[in-house]
């Protein structure tokens, strides 16, 4: 049974169709990623499958139980996390309680009044690890607005995964970071995802290919291939529509 | 914002242990405070005042889970502080009526249930909305219900409202309640519950994701929370605290009215809670306390109190934006790196400064009405107990010199003020790295 | 101390401020007057102005600042709401605090129940309340045959509630033959456009309207009225309150608006006439649009006098005392005739005047508000034709 | 009261010509406010006083120089009066987002009420319509429509027109939703933003100021006048929706008609039931709602329509983005 | 065209840049390296008096330090910030509009020109921009720049988050442009595509530049990439 499953999935905006029929079957524990060119739908996907956007027609399911048209709480609830293109954090929020934040829920405290949150020891462990792998344990006392953006987009990783889903959707984490970060984000989303699945969305080839089980390449809201990174590399339809002579 | 990072993180240390010693040490001073207080003052208004202050404290702070906590502007608290209160004579009435065991001590909290029933019926109606729909919504509530107040007589009592007896329950150590001492001590004791209550809800989970809410609305969808819910909670527990504050108010005054629920108690509050900062705990209880003294006694130092009042927002706004809390947080560091000392000079420089342009002011300001309000006394009038008559020339040459001369006064002692302020913050910073 | 102070709670700031004040001058040049006279016991009266922002806990507030300075007479009128609270404040005040009394003169809260089912021994009032005030208007109307058809638009709060009712009876009472084509009630203050009131008012083919409107609700009814060109009598009991006579002016309705009341400026009685001249002398420029400020409250000329008298009669200062001396007091008022304070209700008993509003002849001395109009009695209603039965039962305080 | 056909007729007729009356008072009111708090977002609550301003500005120069002069000089005056304290004030405010920016006004209103009654009084002042207009312009049933009420129809509507085509012929509106999010880049871009929110400031006072001069002879220029305006300019504007000027103008006709025919058909719960044969009354707690008339609850009509707007379309009726 | 000589900034009390030198030629494509924080796109918010500069900026020989970014707008110079800063609540179309300078007169580019180098503003021309995908949010931050008819764009990496082709496309774009004599001040994360278009690099460390040259003097200074560039 596939972890992540689309089927038929279409989404129009107004009389612009984006998504033209996805059926995209993400396997449990794969990385799996995502590439296609500008505006080709892949965020508008994330955004379906985390329930931003309901889809126009077709199924969504989660480990082969229907989510489509759930609210994102509610999907979250279920193990799936995404994080944002456009960073999407906490900006006033310390970065130690941007991180709490995510962590909360998972943990079982909800909408609690009656815990002292200081004295939730597991809650402050989880935070202090999650911040220790993203790095940013000494800046914990910062405001997460004025960091960098390098450190913000780390930071947005570290929500992402704080509630230890079981699904990790990542829309182009490495964005704007130079090669050094980019290459310890990746070791760092290697690591975070151990054991879980991982749909992630690139446009930095060095990247996909070299952490990917399996590569998706959605064009004009179609998935026009879905197979290994080598099958990938080598395809002529992938090469004109997306790869360019660049890669 | 921090505080809670910090304390988990130091989490057992030594230091640790001694900030959270320091911090019960803070509540039982203030406790002590609370209950010693009217020993100080010997004027039975002393009372009546504090009264107020501790009833506009719980509100102020309750008002404060909405717009400092979570971001929510409301227009329309009036309606459950007022609500509360006018259930709260009911109940009184109907206990009197029926002479039922109750005793007036709990009848704040029958307000604070009123407050959070009215707080969940139209906090889920109101809560839907974030930002200024929001605060219309809020708006437009506080108007129908304070409207309702006059047409519904039956239960609002019209315009001269309804009144009780608070000496009429049932008594426990044949306490009356008549004397304002004692209505003094049934507020401030419940002014202590509530403000330790609303500290602790906001170092707990729901506290945390309200500021969550605040700052980033849709992420907090995606990290498994409804916002909407957790507005929804906020709002209804402060409505909770906005009902006992109204009950307490009921209470004291025994008498409850449409301008109970009326946009200006809205008003009201939310200066309170603006002026002393609503980005820290302790910002509404300082602009409770100065609110609700200006209010009382600003008319009887003048009369054209709306004025200063007003003056006072003004510029509050405008060179103190995180209000009173704001400015003596940032001097917290210098505080604890022990150099608030070294500011102290060029302080008072620039207070001189601007009390004499202050002064000036204010003498314009008080000739100026006299000379359009008071034509029938005749041209003389007092300032600060110095006789004089307005249609001589030389008070007005006074007041421009006060007020031109104080200016430039200022501009010069500012730049010490800044100086010394930096190299305080230098010397702090090496304490801390030193530390 | 050598001074007898009063508080006066009245709104001193905001929208309603401009009444207040014209309160606190009068009140101010009756003490003066007082004291020009020699005071009383030897003591000068002092006026000490509380503001109660129109608010009631604010009135509460004040009239507890001004009990612990020292103050045990406290005076208001503005909105029968906050005499309420005061009166019921003080009943309280007093009950749990024997021997500090205060007692509470009431210039202007016309409220019947007052007087009625919330009356108390502390509570006394100058003005007429508004079902006198109905009963004098209802007696003279019932003469002017030329009435047929009258409509009753009032602000929908209890002073507007008992103004309609009143009015309702006792037309009904003295004048079956009148046809009450219309009863409006409309929210008080909330107002700024009258002319689909006045569109019903002319549909209704009404020849009067009787209405309690006071402030805005006034000016802007009026204004309306002679926008549309509504032709009918207007029988009021505010008229002559702060932008009254501005408004009837604008509208140009000549001796067409009547105002009920214990007093007003040409009632043609000397003592009186020398009062309004002294008065508005010094108070000249201070009243609307720099005009010279005139008595708007008679009733506390005789409140003050009364206290005076009362003081002398009771040798003491005692809020108690005073007010025995109070009651059942006779006086000549302030203009003409004989006025008593009813004992069993502590509603003052005087004789009542009907006025129009318009060009002045030579016989009206005084205009109002600059506007060159002034009042014309049209009829006097004595003081016996205003008394109505109360249901008060007064509980004394022992000794 | 049974009314025949053709007081029907003459109701609804009249009734519609008042309500539009009304409605256009409304909108010459709140057309100020739409500029400063739909386009800049700016919670302006001094609004009112500016309206006074307007007022008492007109009321003083028309003593000089007669009414009409009044009319082109207060707005001026208060235009510039605005423009100031947005320059010198608010514009230190702005950053600190809307509460600072409404407390500052807020602050403002006491302080503009208090100066006002310092120079002008307590009392209502004795301002007149001008004689040029002082006459009645038709009349319908016997009802006379005085010219001066025609002329705040048309200069309404003037106003309206006017502020339509500066939005939509200029790229003001633009740059000032641009700024609400991005300041600096507009800047960037090449457009002097802090001039232009000044002048759009100035510009929303001076028509409030407009709205003042027109109405104070018609109502009634008295130092309360703001306070008594209340939020129901607020309402107008959200309900035509943030950011839409002719949403506001068609809200000011609904409202303005809403109340007028409230006023007119005056109906209680009572009488409906009573159609239906019902004549006592099901909640015996509470026996007011059972009395209480439509004319009665009219006046917060428009209170209840903003928030059931609000909660079901937040656009507001005509407005572009999300309250 | 632009000259910047001894350029200082600060953010609060840090020391960003410390003295930067700089200096572009008429329809010259000039870009600057270097690591992430060491202040590159510092550089360009001081020339645009985003960030307050100290030091002489000279543009068209007139100094323009210390003037307000509107003004130096005016003068020609155009601006793409790194984090696009689209106006989310309005159109593309309105974007684009936005653009445009007051009394601005024949420009070079219009709407026709835009949206014939990427239809696909043409097809959302009525779209929110705020929906856009980050792709098309970076056209349209270039686009909505040349709208007003710069003499010298600085452009604060345009190809980030960019598919390969896109890259490609960019890369086309700016020597077109450049070909149209308008200069091009370029900060770049990918070397690749700076290496290939630009006239000269700079490279910048810990806020100042280190290295000046052509792409082939930096090809052959290992040393400078090694210990500037690479990790
Ligand atoms: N709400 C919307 N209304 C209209 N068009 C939309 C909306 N949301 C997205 N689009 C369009 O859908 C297309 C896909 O957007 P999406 O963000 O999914 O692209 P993408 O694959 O993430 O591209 P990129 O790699 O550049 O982020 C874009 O052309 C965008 O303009
Ligand atoms: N608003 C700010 N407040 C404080 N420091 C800032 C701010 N913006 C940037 N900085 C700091 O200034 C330094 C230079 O920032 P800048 O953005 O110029 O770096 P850069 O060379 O553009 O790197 P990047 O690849 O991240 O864009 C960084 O160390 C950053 O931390
Ligand atoms: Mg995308
Ligand atoms: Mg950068």
């Amino acid at each position: 049974m596939s972890a992540i499953e689309l089927s038929g999935v279409t989404k129009n905006f107004g009389r612009t169709e984006i998504i033209r029929g996805v059926d995209l079957s993400v396997r449990v524990g794969e990385r799996h990623a995502m590439i296609g060119p500008n505006g080709a739908g892949k965020s508008t996907l994330f955004n379906l499958i985390s329930g931003r956007l309901r889809p126009t027609a077709g199924a969504i399911r989660l480990r082969g139980e229907e989510i489509t048209g759930l609210r994102p709480y509610e999907i979250n609830r279920r193990g799936l996390s995404r994080s944002f293109q456009v960073t999407n954090i906490f900006p006033r929020l310390s970065v130690w309680e941007n991180v709490r934040c995510a962590v909360l829920w998972s943990m079982g405290y909800k909408y609690s009044f009656w815990h002292n949150i200081d004295s939730l020891a597991d809650v402050s462990e989880r935070t202090e690890l999650i911040l220790r792998q993203i790095n940013l344990l000494d800046r914990r006392h910062f405001p997460a607005g004025v960091l960098t953006y390098a450190e913000q987009r780390a930071l947005e990783i570290g929500i992402t995964v704080g509630g230890g889903a079981e699904f990790i959707l990542l829309d182009e984490p490495t964005a704007g970071m130079s090669r050094a970060e980019a290459e310890h984000a990746v070791a760092l989303i290697r690591k975070l995802s151990e054991g879980r699945t991982l749909l992630i969305i690139e446009h930095d080839m060095s990247v996909v290919f070299n952490l990917a089980d399996r590569i998706s390449v959605l064009v004009y809201g179609k998935i026009i291939a879905s197979d290994e990174p080598a099958k990938i590399k080598s395809s002529r339809a992938v090469q004109e529509a997306y790869l360019g002579t660049a890669a | 914002m921090s505080e809670g990072a910090q304390t988990a993180s130091m989490g057992r240390s030594a230091s640790g242990i001694l900030a959270t010693a320091l911090r019960y040490a803070a509540w039982v001073v203030l406790a002590a405070l609370v209950l010693t207080l009217p020993k100080m003052f010997t004027s039975s208004f002393a009372f009546t005042l504090l009264s107020l202050m501790g009833i506009s404290i719980i509100f102020a702070l309750s008002y404060n889970m909405l717009l400092g906590q979570t971001g929510m502007l409301s227009f329309g608290h009036a309606v459950y502080y007022g609500l509360g209160g006018f259930i709260v004579v009911h109940a009184m009435n109907t206990i009197t009526k029926n002479s039922l065991p109750i005793p007036l001590p709990l009848m704040p909290l029958v307000g604070g249930v009123a407050g959070l029933f009215f707080g969940i019926v139209f906090g889920s109606v109101s809560t839907r909305r974030g930002g200024t729909a929001f605060a219309m919504i809020s708006l437009g509530l506080g108007e129908l219900v304070a409207s309702s107040a006059l047409i519904l007589r039956s239960f609002f009592g019209g315009e001269e409202g309804i009144t009780t007896n608070r000496t009429k329950l049932l008594r426990i150590f044949d306490w009356s309640f008549g004397p304002q001492t004692q209505v003094y001590y049934l507020i401030a004791i419940w002014c202590f519950i509530c403000v330790l209550a609303m500290y602790a809800l906001t170092r707990t989970p729901l506290g945390r994701m309200c500021n969550a809410v605040r700052d980033n609305f849709e992420r907090a969808e995606f990290v498994g929370y409804n916002p909407q819910f957790v507005r929804f909670l906020a709002f209804s527990l402060s409505g909770f605290f906005a009902g006992i504050a109204g009950g307490l108010a009921a209470i004291n005054f025994e008498i409850v009215n449409s301008s109970y629920v009326g946009a200006e108690q809205s008003g009201t509050v939310l200066l309170a809670a603006y002026i002393g900062g609503v980005g820290f705990f302790s910002g509404p209880i300082i602009g409770a306390i100065l609110v609700t003294w200006l209010q009382v006694m600003l008319s009887d130092i003048t009369e054209v109190w709306q004025l200063y009042f007003g003056l006072l927002f003004v510029g509050m706004v405008m060179f103190a934006p995180f209000g009173i809390s704001g400015l003596l947080m940032m001097h917290a560091p210098l505080w604890h790196a022990r150099v608030l000392w070294r500011l102290v000079p060029a302080y008072l420089l620039a207070l001189a400064a601007g009390l004499v342009m202050l002064t000036g002011v204010s003498l314009l300001i008080e000739m100026a009405h006299h000379l359009s309000t008071k034509t029938s006394e005749g041209p003389m009038m007092s300032f600060m107990h110095v006789p004089f008559s307005v249609h001589s020339f030389l008070p007005w040459l006074v007041a421009a010199v006060l007020v031109i001369g104080g200016y430039f006064f200022f501009r010069l002692t500012w730049p010490h003020v800044e100086g010394a302020w930096h190299t305080a913050l230098m010397k702090a910073r090496e304490h801390g790295s030193a530390a | 101390d050598d001074t007898i102070k009063i508080a006066y709670v009245d709104p001193l700031s905001g929208g309603m401020a401009s009444i207040g004040e014209v309160g606190l001058k009068t009140f101010q040049y009756l003490a003066d007057e007082l004291n020009a006279k020699g005071g009383a016991l030897g003591k000068k009266f002092e006026i000490v102005g509380y503001d109660n922002k129109l608010n009631a806990q604010e009135t509460l507030v004040q009239v507890q600042k001004a009990i612990d300075s020292g103050i045990r007479i406290i005076t208001q009128g503005n909105g029968s709401a906050f005499a309420h609270a005061i009166n019921e404040f003080v009943a309280k005040y007093n009950e749990r605090n024997p021997g500090k009394e205060v007692i509470f003169f009431n210039y202007a809260a016309v409220d019947p129940a007052l007087t009625n089912e919330k009356c108390s021994f502390w509570h006394f009032r100058w003005d007429a309340n508004s079902d006198q005030k109905m009963e004098a208007l209802t007696n003279y109307m019932k003469d002017r045959k030329n009435i047929k058809k009258v409509y009753l638009i009032n602000q929908d709060y209890s002073f507007g509630q008992a103004v309609r009712s009143a009015a309702v009876a006792m037309i009904k009472a003295k004048r079956p033959d009148i046809e009450i084509v219309g009863d409006e009630m409309h929210p008080l203050a909330k107002i700024t456009d009258f002319s689909p009131y006045i569109a019903k008012i002319k549909a209704s083919g009404a020849d009067s309207v009787i209405t309690g409107n006071w402030g805005q609700d006034f000016s802007l009814l009026l204004k309306a009225a002679a926008d549309a060109g509504l032709q009918t009598d207007w029988y009021t009991y505010y008229a002559g309150g702060t932008g009254g006579p501005t408004a009837m002016k604008q509208a140009g309705l000549n001796h067409r608006v009547f105002a009920i009341g214990e007093g007003f400026a040409n009632v043609g009685y000397g003592p009186a006439d020398e009062f309004e001249k002294a008065f508005r002398a010094k108070y000249k420029a201070d009243g609307a649009g720099g005009s010279n400020l005139s008595l708007f409250y008679p009733r506390a000329v005789n409140e003050m006098r009364m206290l005076q008298a009362a003081i002398v009669k009771a040798k003491s200062i005692e809020p108690g005392k005073i007010g025995a001396a109070l009651e059942g007091m006779k006086v000549t008022v302030f203009d003409g005739g004989e006025g008593y304070m009813r004992a069993d209700d502590h509603q003052f008993i005087q004789p009542i005047y009907i006025v129009s509003f318009g060009e002045r002849s030579a016989k009206e001395p005084f205009d109002e508000e600059g506007t060159g109009w002034g009042w014309r009695t049209a009829g006097k209603i004595e003081a016996a034709n205003t008394v109505l039965p109360t249901t008060c039962k007064m509980n004394r305080p022992a000794s | 009261m049974y009314l025949g056909w053709a007081a029907l007729l003459e109701l609804v007729l009249v009734s519609t010509l008042n309500g539009v009356l009304y409605g256009m008072l409304l909108f010459l009111m709140a057309s100020g406010l739409t500029l400063i708090f739909s386009m800049m977002g700016v919670l302006n609550f001094a609004h009112a006083s500016f309206y006074m301003l307007g007022a008492f500005f007109g009321f003083q120069i028309s003593q000089f120089t007669g009414f009409w002069p009044g009319l082109v000089l207060a707005p001026l005056l208060a235009g510039v009066i605005g423009a100031l304290i947005e320059r010198y004030g608010l514009r230190n405010v702005h950053r600190h987002g809307h509460v600072a920016e409404l407390l500052f006004t807020f602050g403002l209103a006491f302080v503009i009420e208090e100066v006002v009654q310092i120079i002008w009084g307590k009392l209502p002042l004795d301002y007149r319509i001008p004689p040029s207009l002082d006459f009645s312009a038709f009349t319908i049933f016997s009802t006379n429509y005085p010219a001066y009420k025609m002329f705040m129809l048309l200069f309404a509507i003037g106003i309206f027109v006017a502020l339509l085509l500066v939005l939509t012929r200029t790229r003001i509106g633009l740059i000032i939703q641009a700024s609400l999010t991005h300041p600096h880049m507009v800047g960037m871009l090449g457009h002097n933003v802090q001039r232009i929110f000044m002048l759009v400031f100035g510009l929303g006072c001076a028509l409030a100021a407009v709205a003042g001069v027109i109405a104070g002879p018609a109502l009634v220029t008295q130092s309360n006048m703001a306070a008594l305006l209340g939020p129901i300019l607020f309402v107008v504007v959200v309900i035509g929706g943030l950011g839409s000027l002719s949403g506001a103008f068609v809200a000011s006709l609904l409202i303005g008609l809403l109340q007028t025919f409230a006023v007119a058909v005056n109906l209680s719960t009572a009488d409906a039931f009573g159609w239906f044969g019902i004549h006592t009354n099901p909640l015996p707690f509470l026996s007011d709602i059972w009395f209480v008339t439509v004319a009665q609850i009219g006046p917060i009509m428009p209170y209840l329509l903003l928030v059931l707007i609000l909660i079901f379309r937040p656009t507001g009726l005509m407005g572009t983005r999300d309250t | 065209m632009l000259e910047v000589e001894d350029l200082h900034a600060y953010y609060g009390k840090s020391h960003i840049l410390q003295g930067v030198n700089l200096r572009v030629g008429k329809g010259e494509i000039v870009s600057i390296l270097g690591r992430n924080g060491v202040g590159r796109s510092t550089t360009l918010k001081a020339i645009m008096g985003d960030v307050p500069p100290q030091g002489s900026i000279a543009f068209k020989g007139k100094a323009i330090a210390g003037m307000r970014p509107y003004e130096i707008a005016h003068r020609g110079l155009g601006y793409v910030p790194e984090d696009r800063q689209i106006f989310p609540t309005l159109t593309v179309g309105q974007n684009l509009l936005l653009g445009v300078k007051g009394g601005q007169r024949n420009s070079r580019w219009g709407f026709k020109e835009t949206y014939e180098l990427f239809p696909v503003l043409h097809e959302r021309a009525d779209t929110i921009a705020g929906v856009l995908s980050g792709g098309e949010h970076q056209m349209l931050t270039i686009c909505r720049t040349l709208m007003g008819d710069p003499d010298l764009i600085m452009i604060d990496e345009p190809t980030e988050g960019l598919a390969p082709q896109m890259v490609e496309r960019i890369a086309v774009l700016l020597q077109s442009i450049a070909e149209r004599n308008i200069s091009i001040l370029l900060v770049e994360q990918k070397l690749t595509i700076a290496m290939k278009i630009s006239h000269r690099l700079y490279v910048m460390g810990h806020g100042r530049m280190v290295f000046e040259g052509s792409p082939a003097d930096l090809r052959a200074n290992e040393a400078v990439r090694r210990e500037w560039l690479e990790v």
